[in-house]
């Protein structure tokens, strides 16, 4: 293999998940929406720092608990409290 | 990497802003045209404008190997008279054989085969003065090729365009080296 | 030599070593240049600089303020795919400290001149050759030039070693400050046309670019795993021991283009029979030289090998000569506190126990020695081995009498 | 003028991942907000120079990151000259995309304060944000030339002593053509700002507020909160200098008049690096406040 492919390989870093690991586990509360309240306005998606909140074609919005961290920033920055930090329950 | 050869090495003794440097490189330009080769070394040190500078050049029939300073002369170079009283002249000078040519309107007698040619009034009178200082390099430069025939005067004035801005003072100073090569006398 | 390259059109100039280096950055068509004034490197950007204005070179002249930014900019060029040149000297080189591993570690192609100078206190513009080899751990190539026309072609040549995919590290080349730097010397210049033949422009894919709406590639993030380092650090290795063979593929086109041959990494001058050898870099190589010459003629069975490239270190060509020979002397115009010459330390590590050995430690400060004075360190270190066997000497300063 | 961005427009940003999830950042990262505001601002393509910080650690592990943009680590020190240079080499290419150089408070106010400013003086076509968590976070909370008066920090364990170095006002000095100072909780205005910024060559600056939950001792959840009480009680003031004109930005406008901030304690008493203020150190924060507004407003008349 020449040197600049070598290199490529090991000093250039690609997108991926999780390249911070599977930061869902670091949750001790988990956002839960409350689709009867939510208005889809999208301020969740938009201050979410994890971009863990997608918001939907239909502006629906839908977490992703595989890396969501639980910070609350969502639930705290709703305009219609439609999120609920619940805690998690140790499995 | 080369072996040694019988090279000429010149130091040229000067106060600093006299031209002593551009003097040396315009020597190894014309060692050039003339099929030799050369180099022209600078002293640098703290010192400015007025302070006692020295300028080295080794000409040589083959490329010059050497780095080191010129510490005694073949041939020495003196732009102002006065910096004599400052050096020791037998510190300089590399054998009885050793050449002299200084600016100067009157004789030296220094123990060595020395020449004098008057660069101060030469530059005065083609009006080669510039910013209060009196260009004498070139008028010793001339000297230098009619004294040692180390390098040819066609040479030395081919190569002031190099080194000369404008073109009325590559022909002002071709003129000098012209009067200074015809008017160096001996001792 | 081969026939195959036809000698290139050479113009004979007179110039000193900054311009000699200045001349060589022009012709490889350098795109970004950034510098920050320091003595004796200055007269290189500011030749660079007329260059830019008058048209000869069309590039970029960034004007930074200080030699971190220097080298930090020319390494964000470098990493936007541009063919890249700063200078320096001393204080200059050591602020540059950081940036200088973090270029190399990077892995893009960059050539810096370094116009060697003391490192203070007290001030001290003149030649040394410490701060170079300061930086010798860093991932640079490191070469020494010994005379102007040598810093022009180590110049030129480094584009094409730093930017060879089996390399991709940065090059600085080495030139003695004044006694180079300021030296003006006959050089042959090849014309335009034939070094744009033997130099392409650069490849900026190669190893990656960095760019807007580019591959979304990031360099430098924390490895997952500490052993990446270690691997890189590997590559980084293997690509110095490529480069020993490069630079000697590079230096023999570079031959056939110019009729000008270098040895590789090392040049051994009268060594073939020699029993005893001296060994040095830079400038002063002349010197020696012409002091190895005289000894010849006195009997003396001496040679010198010069030290082209510390970096990669030229370990087989050291070992090849030393092993065979009766005695060692080193010559470094630098100083490792606490441990002595550089290239002294270095070297004495490949120095087998039967064979004498000497490190001189000399013009420090800039201080001239002239070729009569290696003729007699070398004599005497000569003499005393004759005499009583082996020696071992590992620091020897030469110190010269001052008037006050 | 370009209208004003809006949520709606946003939309079709709702399932791209600007930053990839699963990062190495703290739960209620300010940094990722404001990066992924800056991303959706400049559509996603742009390149970044980030120097040490937070923001070197945040995207995760290599041969793996979060950032989906091409990226430059680079020392602490040497951001600005690096895409400098950067952004020469790509221009010389014909690429005209952003050169945005994403640096924390320590790396911009205090270590690279020298190449920040050789490359606004020689007005490098770089847009440089500067996230300011107003301390040195990823050393763990130390302080900074940008920290607040008063603030605990590991290094002023009693408040510290300095005022916060302004240095969106120290760039606007270096005639550059534009600068604004802007806030994570106001995204539309800091993606207003970002296009503005585009539409203009050379070295652009924004000083963008972002409170840091661990470094300001607060709750995960308060970074959004924090930010906009910054700007309701008047103590982070936006404002936006755009070739020659001078303009306190829509969101900050009825903090002009003080009666209408909200009570700077609001602010304070959410964070547990205020905790050991007393009433009379409030007071004098209030009026350096004051005095900041005053400042400000003034700079309003002169670049009018």
């Amino acid at each position: 293999m020449k040197t600049a492919e070598k290199l490529r390989g090991l000093l250039l870093s690609t997108p991926a998940e999780g390249a911070g690991g599977r930061t869902g586990t670091w949750r001790v509360y988990r956002p839960v929406v409350n689709y009867s309240k939510c208005t889809k306005c999208g301020i969740c998606w938009l201050y979410c720092p994890e971009n863990v909140i997608e918001w939907l074609e239909d502006k629906n919005i839908k977490i992703n608990y595989d890396y969501c961290k639980g910070c609350g920033i969502c639930a705290d920055v709703c305009p219609v409290k439609a999120i609920d930090m619940v805690k998690e329950e140790v499995v | 990497m080369g072996s040694m050869a019988e090279v000429t090495e010149f130091i040229i003794l000067g106060r600093g802003g006299q031209g002593g440097v551009t003097a040396a490189r315009i020597l190894v330009s014309a060692a050039l045209k003339d099929g030799k080769w050369g180099q022209a070394i600078p002293e640098f040190g703290a010192e400015r404008r007025g302070a006692v500078v020295k300028s080295y050049a080794r000409i040589s029939d083959k490329p010059v190997i050497l780095h080191s300073n010129v510490r005694k002369a073949d041939v020495l170079v003196v732009l102002i008279a006065n910096v004599l009283d400052l050096v020791n002249i037998d510190d300089l000078m590399k054998d009885k054989d050793s050449i002299m040519i200084v600016n100067s309107s009157t004789p030296i007698r220094t123990g060595y085969r020395t020449y004098y040619v008057d660069a101060t009034s030469i530059s005065e009178k083609l009006g080669l003065v510039i910013a209060g200082w009196h260009i004498v390099s070139t008028p010793l430069l001339g000297a230098v090729a009619k004294v040692t025939g180390v390098v040819s005067l066609d040479s030395i004035i081919n190569s002031l365009p190099e080194f000369v801005g404008r073109e009325n003072l590559v022909k002002l100073n071709a003129e000098a080296v012209k009067m200074g090569y015809e008017s160096v006398r001996g001792e | 030599m081969s026939k195959q390259i036809p000698l290139a059109k050479q113009a004979r100039k007179v110039l000193v070593g900054d311009h000699a280096v200045a001349e060589a950055v022009k012709l490889a068509r350098v795109n970004v240049i950034s510098a920050y004034p320091i003595t004796p490197q200055t007269l290189i950007v500011e030749r660079i600089s007329e260059m830019i204005e008058r048209g000869e070179l069309r590039a970029d002249y960034v004007r930074v303020e200080s030699e971190f930014a220097a080298l930090a900019t020319v390494y964000g060029a470098a990493a936007g795919g541009a063919r890249a040149f700063t200078a320096t000297s001393s204080h200059g080189l050591f602020y540059m400290y950081e940036m200088l591993w973090w270029a190399a570690a990077s892995r893009v192609p960059l050539v810096m001149a370094v116009v060697t100078r003391v490192v203070g206190p007290p001030w001290n513009i003149h030649d040394e050759h410490t701060d170079l080899l300061a930086i010798r751990d860093s991932g640079w190539i490191i070469g020494m030039a010994q005379n102007v026309q040598e810093a022009f072609d180590m110049t030129l040549t480094a584009f094409k070693i730093s930017e060879n995919e089996k390399v991709l590290l940065p090059v600085a080349i080495g030139l003695d400050g004044f006694i180079l730097s300021h030296t003006a010397e006959p050089l042959d210049v090849p014309s335009q046309e034939d070094v744009d033949t033997w130099l392409p422009p650069r490849n900026s894919r190669i190893p990656y670019t960095i760019e807007p709406g580019g591959e979304s590639i990031t360099m430098g993030n924390l490895p997952g795993n500490d052993v990446y380092h270690a691997i890189l650090k590997k590559y980084m290795d293997e690509s110095m021991e490529s480069a020993k063979k490069v630079i000697a593929e590079v230096y023999d086109e570079y031959g056939k283009l110019t009729g000008r041959n270098y040895g590789s990494l090392t040049e051994c001058y009268r060594c073939s029979d020699a029993k005893y050898v001296a060994i040095s870099m830079g400038a002063w190589s002349g010197d020696i030289l012409n002091a190895v010459d005289r000894l010849r003629d006195e009997g003396y069975p001496i040679g010198l090998l010069r030290i082209r490239y510390i970096r990669p270190f030229p370990e087989e060509d050291i070992s090849g000569w030393i092993n065979s020979m009766k005695g060692v002397i080193v010559f470094d115009r630098d100083y490792s506190a606490g441990m002595g010459g550089v290239l002294a330390s270095e070297i004495g590590g490949f120095v087998p126990s039967n064979v004498s050995f000497e490190g001189v430690l000399a013009g420090l400060g800039g201080f001239d020695v002239s070729a009569d004075e290696f003729r007699v360190i070398i004599r005497e270190f000569i003499d005393k081995v004759e005499h009583e066997g082996t020696v071992r000497i590992r620091k020897y300063w030469y110190i010269p009498e001052i008037g006050r | 003028m370009m209208s004003m961005v809006t949520i709606t427009e946003l939309h079709k940003y709702g399932r791209t991942k600007f930053i990839m999830p699963g990062t190495a950042a703290c739960p209620g990262c300010p940094l990722q907000v404001g990066m992924r505001q800056l991303a959706m601002a400049l559509d996603g393509k742009f390149v970044m120079v980030i120097p040490a910080g937070c923001s070197s650690v945040i995207p995760g592990s290599a041969p793996y990151t979060a950032y989906t943009v091409p990226v430059l680590h680079v020392p602490f020190a040497s951001s600005p000259a690096v895409a400098s240079g950067l952004v020469r080499a790509v221009r010389q290419r014909n690429n005209n995309g952003p050169v945005v150089v994403w640096a924390g408070d320590g790396a911009t106010a205090d270590i690279g304060f020298a190449t920040l400013s050789g490359a606004a003086y020689r007005n490098e076509d770089i847009l440089y944000v500067m996230a300011d968590n107003e301390a040195y976070m990823n050393t763990g909370i130390q302080a900074s030339g940008t920290t607040s008066w008063m603030a605990w920090t590991t290094t002023s364990p009693k408040g510290k002593t300095e005022d916060k170095k302004d240095v969106a006002l120290i760039m606007l000095m270096h005639k550059v053509p534009y600068v604004a100072t802007a806030s994570i909780a106001y995204p539309m205005d800091f993606i207003d700002k970002v296009r503005r910024a585009m539409q203009v060559r050379g070295f652009r600056f924004i000083h963008l507020h972002s409170p840091c939950p661990p470094g300001w001792k607060m709750d995960d959840s308060y970074t959004i909160k924090a930010a906009r009480l910054a700007v309701e009680t008047g103590a982070w003031i936006l404002w936006e200098y755009n070739q020659g004109r001078l303009t306190i930005s829509p969101p900050s406008i009825p903090y002009k008049d003080k009666p209408r901030r909200r009570p700077l304690e609001e602010y304070i008493k959410i964070q547990g690096r205020f905790s050991h203020l007393k009433p009379e150190d409030i007071k004098l924060m209030e009026e350096k406040i004051d005095r900041q507004w005053d400042l400000i407003l003034k700079l309003t008349e002169i670049f009018k």
